[in-house]
């Protein structure tokens, strides 16, 4: 039967909102990423002869120009990603191409590819501002390392068969290690990094195996060979297993998260930003793509319940810690456990509706978990990028050392505002169109109609629920005890702000996320290509400009309305107070019920009479602390008469450090005891081995040939 | 003419709530009284206590920054977009389409950060420890009301309050013990989100136990009376929620029915009434919990929801 | 050539008197006698290569059976008599394994030797050859099992010669063998030997000892 | 013309002449590192015009897709030590005679590694291998320490069974084929013997891999034969540990593989491939927990060899033998590389305890992160063709035997995580004092004759893993056809 013959006006399938591109400048795309790569490749290949060569020309004072050329070149690289991103998120997918080096190595771009290709030009672009602006700090193996791990994640995101994927995947590990050891004089960067490239290996060691059962079928590692013969049986499970414990421990999924906390605040807060940002998810992409687009859809539904599990167990595990933790950056770095989690949870919920016939909601729930990471990869990295301000103006990361922070550093405060806001998921910011999406999804699990699957998904909504509230709760402790109150230092109350691009690389990401919470609708229709390699029959609800409709029951968002309303709320407000209200407000010193105002010596106060980092958080850590992290508090009151102070401890433990790492670590070394036995022989005894071998193998062949 | 109508109840809407979020407060507070055997202060005082403030100028400590000035007016404009989100009188109004339990849920939550915000924007010992309480307490709360709206969208397929209002006021549910447990869930997530007994008592200023007060010691004038009136608008939102999900009946149709719409109102009136008298009677039965007893408090809320959406399971297979 | 000829009765016999003085090589307690033994065993070597030469007509084999003779039965027991003059070593071996053990230990291997050739080699229809490899298997396995029972730097040299001994026995035995093998382990058990001797040395002047089971403390990396 | 030109054995015979002219050299000076270097120059230029040499036998020598690649690295790696050596030969203090002996030794090695690699004649190879073991044992013993000495004699005990034990594999290899090609040379030949092999005896074949395996697996280092091979590598001088690891090992791993490959054809015969893959797992695994409790520097790069050669022999025995090839290739260029880091740091601190040695990244930043990125290229860390070939390795364990993977993964993650330890514990953090073995690194260009020499290995194992030219991976599949 003959193909009717297209009609002219058609557009091509995917053709969305930005309207079809030409196909033809598909290949264009390709090359361009590929000149990208070799770009980055050639940054790093020159930035210790760049930084080297003006202190031979022109001595120390030579300035940052290296640092500017490298980071000024990953600004124009992340500028190429997201929009080749676009293009082929508007325009058609881009036929896999082979590299022009000495291995099979495919490269392409679809939809899926450029929807990360687009996040991860947003964050890089962000990333790269802030190292433009910070360019005098740089040491030249930082310069190497970050155009590689650019590259390495763009390599791991276009990558049409399974070598090139683990291989920018450990591409991407490796280059960061770098980044992560950048402080490698302090024991606690060493043990970080040390951490971080073992899990990075493990990673790997996962992902590879993975990958070898996927093609064992077809002996081809191509994705287009791969999804011809999807696994099936307990090869299925072993690919499952083996990709959530790779990919998931990159993303820092629970219980393989002990790195994550350690690895992200010890780089430098612009790759603190892109690991956070952008890194977790290219993990995610891993996922998805291994789990969702090439093991085929026709997977049984126990197929995202690991995903599901792991996603809750996640989310509250890292949005609890993030409560706990007294450090900037290590707070941000739990909230990325949690988001990663919530965005778990909606891929594996993706899966299991897929599985279940359920073709509209596995769509909302992809669509929902790709959204959130697109959002969450911009206010995480606006928050870390803010926090890197912070840390610069203030010197410390440490939550006990700052404070009142929003009026030496306004822009700063502001920015960071918008970002603890999204990330606490408040409307009408970006968090909250994506988790309204992903809650949405996790309502209707209970559509599968499997009775155990049902409660699983009940207790998934309350985790995430959960999860969401203490994000809030973490969110609130992070800007309340750094930008508000009074300085809890000297050299806080003397912060100064970065200008010029630093405080654009935080108007940027902040700008994005107020305009993503806006435009959820354009968003998810341009996802829609991306959905659709992931639920091959799912029919996504076309997102519109003013509202994204889900399921038959008729719950949607609008995100336009949403802020109409709160406009219309907001002026309703207004012109009550106004009409009866004199302006302008009087200063005074703070009542704080009538204490007494502080002493001259202190201008800004005691700082203990503030609240603290552990007493913040002292309500969560009793209430939930003590049953999931270990958390522990004890008193030491001074006997009667004894002047000195009460002192409180407290402290908690991750379980994945009690329960996990260290059985592991003392099962490792116990081996290890036993191997050494077997290894420190004395002469006799090692001639013996090989003696005893011969004497063995010659009893084989005779029993083989008497047999 | 819809369009007209929609708009026409969302504006008398919006009016009928902020008329009456100073009596419902007050209306408990004087019915709470009575039942102690006291008199009590009339109920339209918490109105003219507001407009008194409104009138003074606010006095700001020295090192509070915009987040001091600009927080009451985020907290009350985030109060009154939930509480023009549910129906009091009539459906249809003009916000009604947005009208989503998770978008309220989300409303409250930016209401009780710049709430908390506020609290620690002075640095004051105080303000911490009730933006603490206060966000530790939502943690828990937050859970059980995301199960009730399972257990509502299960049954009216979306988490739309215009939706799950339909269906109940169809009456073909029947009565479920599911629901039953859902409503004693959501009532004590009310209790939690409006700082009543048994979790925080709204008469006190000044004690270690407190939570909403504490975060706005440092307010005062207009500030101080947008603090009060938000808190006002989240008691009549949660009393209307309840109203409008569990007891929808004499609300009136979508379109334009001046006739329906009175009706509607009275028996909005009616339910309002009822449910400050069970409060009003709840806080005068029970005592205030200990602040490290409230988690257990919202488990409990938490635990009733699971086992309402679990109830629920079991009984959509049986049927 | 099957059982019952003379050419095969005395090939038998020599092959079963190396095999003998293997045992005896295990038996011995002291050096000098050790020493004797391992001469012996060469000498019986040579003529078992001289009467496979003349068996098979092969006049490369009796450039083997003199090279056994030089080598193995004079210039080797001769240096290694030296060296023990020179050293002044006392004369008893010391031993990792008692002597019945391992003589227990050989019959096994013995055992498992013959055992393990015959049944592989069905398919030749050389009887001789078949011999000849248990045989020489059982000389090799000896040769090792004398490496590990004694802790003696000279008595492991002598196993290992021995075992050398073992691989010739087999080479002999095969027909045909190409000279360049039998040159070549000829010429390296020579240069075997001189490396030996050149360690030995060594490690009789930095540790006064030739007891290796010392070594074990010199170890790089001890225990910790 | 070129059929006659014994291209070969010029690269066997160059060394050796360079051995007699080291050893006939007046010690002391400048000239016998030079005219090292100069010879190992010439080999190397020599074993790379193998490269285009075309298949074939040559009497006892051959030249084809196995052996033409590994000497082409036996050339580069063998330059490549020789220049590192003439900058620390200085510090290691030899007197006359022991400096001739250490030259001369290297040299004699050198071309008995070439002829082992280009032999066709199994016995041949099997003297080739003998007198590069005997070359090698001087050369570990020629500093006359205890533990050297130690060394030496579990080196030359070990390997001297081991070697007979091959021998008598051969002779019985020989009495398998004889009834089929008759008296003489061609009974040992490997090409004549592949032609046979399948009309051979298949009892007398197994018994003689048996002894094959074990004679020559214990050169290789695999376990449970490998007792030498931590000691001897530590103890020798510096430069040695390099060509032990990354050029005897490569040597006696293909002798097996030659030996599998005769085996493999009979389908009578004892399975050759599960053999080596349970004594490559056995490295794996026993060198992969070894490496945790390792305190000697060079020790630790010690197993860490047998952790690769393992890796290697489980590549052959599934049959990947692309991946195995460059595996062995790679490993050779990675190891030399980092053996060579860590002698200079060595040299540099005093010691080759780790504890002695740290935050090399910060105080030799070239040789330190040289260092870093060849350790972690240990761990499979790419961009090094090691990453190319475990995960050819992998990719193809997973198709043949799944089961396979866990205890293959396993080994890799122990070995990774104890790898990327022991390189933090090296490169990173604060500096440890130097105290510095007098003269070393005393020539002009100082540590760049180290640190030279670990880039440019890397810089081509990077080559050999994502650059790897047609024609030269036409040469490993040709390996792989011959050794299938």
């Amino acid at each position: 039967m003959a193909q009717p013959p297209a009609a002219p006006f058609c557009r091509p399938a995917r053709a969305s909102i930005l309207g079809g591109s030409d196909p033809l400048r598909s290949p264009a795309v390709l090359t361009a990423l590929i000149l990208t790569l070799a770009g980055l490749g050639l940054l790093a290949l020159l930035a210790v002869p760049m930084a080297r060569a003006p202190r031979v020309w022109i001595g120390d004072s030579a300035g940052p120009w290296a640092g500017l050329v490298v980071h000024g070149g990953c600004l124009l690289a992340a500028a190429v990603m997201a929009g080749c991103g676009l293009a082929v998120l508007g325009g058609a997918a881009v036929a896999p191409q082979p590299l022009p080096i000495g291995v099979t190595a495919l490269v392409a771009v679809d939809a899926l590819s450029a929807w990360f290709l687009v996040l991860l030009g947003l964050a890089a672009a962000c990333s790269a501002l802030f190292g433009l602006a910070h360019a005098r700090d740089a040491a030249p193996r930082l310069l190497v390392a970050y155009p590689l791990f650019l590259a390495g994640m763009l390599l791991a995101l276009i990558a049409a068969d399974g070598f090139v994927l683990v291989l920018g995947f450990e591409a991407m590990s490796i280059a960061s290690w770098v980044l992560v050891a950048a402080d490698h004089q302090s024991p606690e960067a060493r043990h970080a990094a040390r951490r971080y490239l073992a899990f990075a290996v493990f990673s790997g060691i996962c992902l590879v195996p993975a990958i070898g059962l996927l093609a064992a079928s077809s002996g081809d590692l191509s994705f287009a060979a791969i999804r011809t013969a999807p696994p099936q049986g307990f090869v299925a499970a072993a690919v499952l297993a083996l990709v959530v414990a790779g990919a998931g421990a990159k993303a820092g999924l629970v219980p393989l998260h002990g790195w994550l906390p350690l690895a992200h605040p010890a780089a430098p807060s612009h790759v603190s930003a892109l690991m956070s940002g952008a890194m977790t998810k290219v993990a995610i992409y891993v996922l998805a793509r291994l789990l969702l687009d090439l093991s085929g859809p026709a997977q049984p539904l126990w197929w995202g319940v690991p995903l599901l599990v792991l996603g809750a167990a996640s989310a509250v595990l890292g949005a609890l810690r993030a409560n706990l933790e007294t450090d900037t950056k290590t707070l941000l770095a739990c909230s990325t456990i949690e988001n990663v989690g919530l965005i778990c949870i909606g891929l594996g919920l993706a899966a299991c509706f897929r599985a279940a016939d359920l073709g509209v909601l596995a769509g909302l729930a992809a669509g929902a978990a790709l959204l959130h990471a697109l959002n969450h990869a911009l206010f995480k990295s606006l928050l870390f990028l803010g926090l890197g301000e912070v840390a610069r103006g203030a010197a410390s990361r440490q939550l006990d050392r700052l404070g009142g922070l929003i009026h030496a550093m306004p822009w700063t405060a502001g920015a960071v505002l918008v970002g603890a806001a999204a990330a606490a998921s408040l409307p009408p910011l970006s968090g909250f169109a994506s988790e309204w999406l992903l809650i949405q999804a996790m309502l209707a699990a209970w559509r599968v109609g499997d009775l155990a699957f049902q409660v699983l998904g009940v207790a998934v909504v309350a985790a995430a629920a959960l999860a969401a509230a203490l994000a809030a709760a973490a969110m609130v402790r992070l800007f309340g005890l750094v930008f508000l109150g009074r300085p809890r230092t000297p050299r806080a109350a003397g912060a100064v702000e970065g200008r010029g691009a630093a405080r654009l690389a935080l108007l940027l990401p902040a700008g994005l996320t107020l305009l993503f919470g806006l435009l959820p609708g354009p968003l998810l229709a341009l996802a829609e290509g991306a959905v659709q390699l992931l639920v091959p029959h799912g029919m996504v609800e076309r997102g519109s400009l003013a509202m994204i409709r889900v399921g038959d029951g008729g719950a949607r968002i609008m995100p336009l309305a949403i802020a109409l309303l709160l406009a219309v709320a907001g002026a309703l407000v207004w012109w009550l107070v106004r009409r009866r209200a004199p302006a302008g407000v009087a200063r005074a010193a703070a009542w704080d019920c009538g204490f007494m105002a502080p002493p001259q010596h202190l201008p800004f106060g005691d700082p203990v009479t503030q609240p603290s980092a552990a007493g913040f958080g002292q309500p969560l850590r009793r209430m939930l602390g003590g049953s999931l992290l270990a958390a522990h508090e004890s008193v030491t009151m001074p006997a009667p008469g004894d002047p000195g102070p009460a002192r409180v401890e407290s402290g908690f433990a991750d379980p994945s450090e009690r329960w996990l790492l260290a059985p592991l670590a003392r099962l490792r070394d116990a081996l290890a005891a036993r191997a050494e036995a077997l290894r420190d022989l004395p002469l006799t005894a090692t001639l013996m081995l090989p003696f005893g071998t011969l004497v063995a193998l010659l009893a084989l062949a005779a029993w083989l040939e008497a047999g | 003419m819809e369009i007209l109508a929609a708009i026409l109840t969302q504006a008398l809407h919006l009016a009928l709530v902020l008329a009456a979020a100073p009596l419902v407060v007050g209306g408990t507070r004087w019915l709470k009284a009575r039942m102690m055997g006291r008199t009590g202060a009339p109920p339209l005082q918490p109105l003219w206590d507001l407009l008194k403030l409104l009138r003074k100028r606010p006095v700001l400590a020295e090192n509070a920054s915009w987040i001091s000035r600009a927080a009451p007016y985020a907290g009350a404009t985030a109060a009154l977009a939930a509480l023009a989100l549910v129906p009091s009188f009539s459906r249809g109004m003009a916000f009604a389409p947005l009208a989503d339990l998770v978008l309220i849920a989300g409303l409250l939550a930016a209401g009780r950060v710049a709430l908390a915000l506020a609290g620690m924007d002075v640095g004051t010992a105080f303000g911490g420890l009730g933006a603490a309480r206060e966000m530790s307490f939502a943690a828990l709360a937050e859970p059980a009301l995301l199960l009730v709206a399972l257990v509502l969208a299960m049954l009216a397929g979306s988490t739309g309050l215009e939706a799950i209002g339909t269906l109940f006021q169809d009456g073909s549910l029947g009565l479920r013990v599911s629901l039953g447990l859902a409503l004693v869930a959501l009532l004590a997530v009310a209790l939690a989100e409006n700082g009543r007994i048994p979790v925080d008592n709204p008469a006190t200023h000044l004690e270690l136990t407190m939570v909403h007060e504490a975060m706005v010691l440092e307010a005062s004038g207009r500030h101080l009376a947008l603090w009060e009136a938000a808190a006002a608008l989240r008691l009549t939102l949660w009393l209307a929620l309840l109203a409008a999900i569990f007891f929808p009946f004499g609300t009136a149709p979508v379109g334009f029915a001046p006739l329906g719409w009175l009706v509607g109102l009275l028996a909005w009136g009616a339910k309002m009434a009822v449910l400050c008298l069970a409060l009003a009677g709840l806080e005068s039965a029970i005592a205030k919990m200990r602040v490290f007893r409230v988690p257990e408090f919202l488990g409990t809320a938490l635990l009733l929801g699971l086992l309402a959406a679990l109830l629920l399971f079991l009984s959509t297979r049986l049927a | 050539m099957t059982f019952g000829s003379t050419g095969y009765d005395i090939a038998h016999l020599l092959g079963g008197g190396i095999l003998l003085l293997s045992f005896v090589l295990l038996y011995q307690r002291r050096l000098d006698a050790v020493i004797n033994a391992f001469a012996v065993q060469g000498g019986l070597l040579a003529a078992a290569a001289a009467w496979q030469a003349h068996l098979q007509s092969e006049p490369g084999l009796y450039v083997t059976a003199l090279l056994a003779f030089g080598a193995k039965a004079l210039l080797i027991p001769l240096a290694l008599r030296l060296l023990l003059r020179r050293l002044g070593l006392h004369r008893t071996v010391e031993t990792a394994l008692g002597i019945g053990p391992s003589l227990l230990a050989a019959a096994a291997l013995v055992g498992l030797a013959v055992m393990v050739v015959l049944p592989v080699t069905a398919g030749q229809a050389q009887a001789l050859t078949r011999e000849n490899l248990a045989l020489a298997l059982s000389v090799v396995l000896l040769g090792m099992l004398m490496m590990i029972a004694r802790r003696n730097a000279i008595s492991q040299v002598i196993g290992l010669l021995s075992l050398e001994n073992g691989l010739v026995l087999a080479a002999i035995g095969v027909q045909g063998m190409p000279l360049v093998v039998e040159l070549s382990t000829a010429a390296l058990v020579l240069m075997l030997a001189l490396v030996a001797g050149i360690v030995v040395f060594l490690l009789r002047d930095r540790m006064a000892t030739l007891d290796t089971g010392l070594l074990d403390r010199q170890r790089g990396e001890g225990p910790p | 013309m070129a059929d006659f030109f014994p291209l070969p054995w010029l690269i066997v015979f160059l060394p050796w002449a360079g051995a007699v002219v080291l050893a006939l050299l007046a010690p002391g000076g400048r000239w016998p590192p030079l005219v090292n270097c100069g010879v190992s120059a010439a080999s190397a230029a020599l074993a790379l015009g193998l490269l285009a040499a075309p298949e074939g036998v040559q009497g006892w020598t051959r030249v084809d897709g196995v052996n033409q690649p590994l000497v082409a690295l036996g050339g580069i790696i063998g330059l490549a030590t020789a220049l590192f050596s003439a900058a620390t030969v200085e510090a290691e203090r030899f007197d006359g005679l022991r400096a001739r002996a250490y030259h001369a030794a290297f040299q004699i090695f050198m071309g008995a590694q070439f002829l082992a690699l280009l032999s066709d004649n199994l016995g041949v190879m099997w003297v080739a291998i003998e007198i590069a073991t005997l070359a090698s044992v001087l050369m570990v013993a020629v500093h006359g320490t205890p533990a050297a000495i130690e060394a030496a004699w579990k080196f030359f005990v070990l390997c001297g069974v081991g070697i007979a034990l091959a021998l008598f594999g051969t002779i019985l290899l020989y009495l398998a084929a004889q009834p089929l090609v008759g008296h003489g040379d061609p009974g040992l030949s490997w090409a004549a013997l592949r032609l046979v092999a399948d009309r051979c005896d298949p009892g007398i074949l197994s018994l003689a891999f048996v002894f094959l395996m074990v004679g020559y697996g214990t050169k290789a280092g695999l376990v449970p034969l490998h007792g030498w091979l931590p000691d001897a590598e530590a103890e020798g001088p510096l430069p040695i540990s390099a060509v032990l690891s990354g050029l005897l090992l490569n040597a006696a791993l293909v002798a097996v593989l030659r030996a599998k490959a005769i085996v493999g054809i009979n389908p009578g015969a004892l399975e050759p491939g599960p053999l080596l893959l349970g004594f490559g797992l056995a490295s794996l695994l026993l060198a992969s927990l070894a490496l945790w409790r390792r305190r000697d520097a060079r020790r630790l790069f010690a197993w860490s060899s047998i952790e690769h050669m393992g890796l290697s022999a489980i590549a052959f025995g599934l049959g990947a033998h692309v991946a195995g090839m460059l595996h062995l290739m790679g490993h050779s260029l990675v190891k030399s590389a980092v053996f060579f880091g860590i002698g200079a740091a060595a040299q540099l601190k005093g010691s080759q305890k780790i504890s002695d040695i740290g935050g090399l990244a910060g105080s030799h930043p070239a040789l330190g992160w040289g260092l870093a990125l060849g350790i972690a290229g240990l761990a499979g860390l790419p961009p090094f063709s090691l990453f190319v070939s475990e995960f050819r390795l992998v990719t193809a364990a997973a198709a043949a035997q799944p089961w396979l993977l866990l205890p293959l993964g396993l080994g890799l993650l122990l070995a990774g995580a104890a790898l990327v330890r022991v390189m933090q514990s090296l490169c990173l953090g604060p500096a440890t004092p130097d105290a510095p073995v007098a003269g070393a690194f005393a020539r002009p260009g100082g540590l760049w004759w180290a640190s030279g020499p670990v880039w440019a290995l890397l810089a081509l194992s990077v080559l050999l893993g994502f650059a790897l030219p047609a024609w030269f991976a036409a040469l490993l599949g040709d390996a792989a056809r011959l050794l299938g």
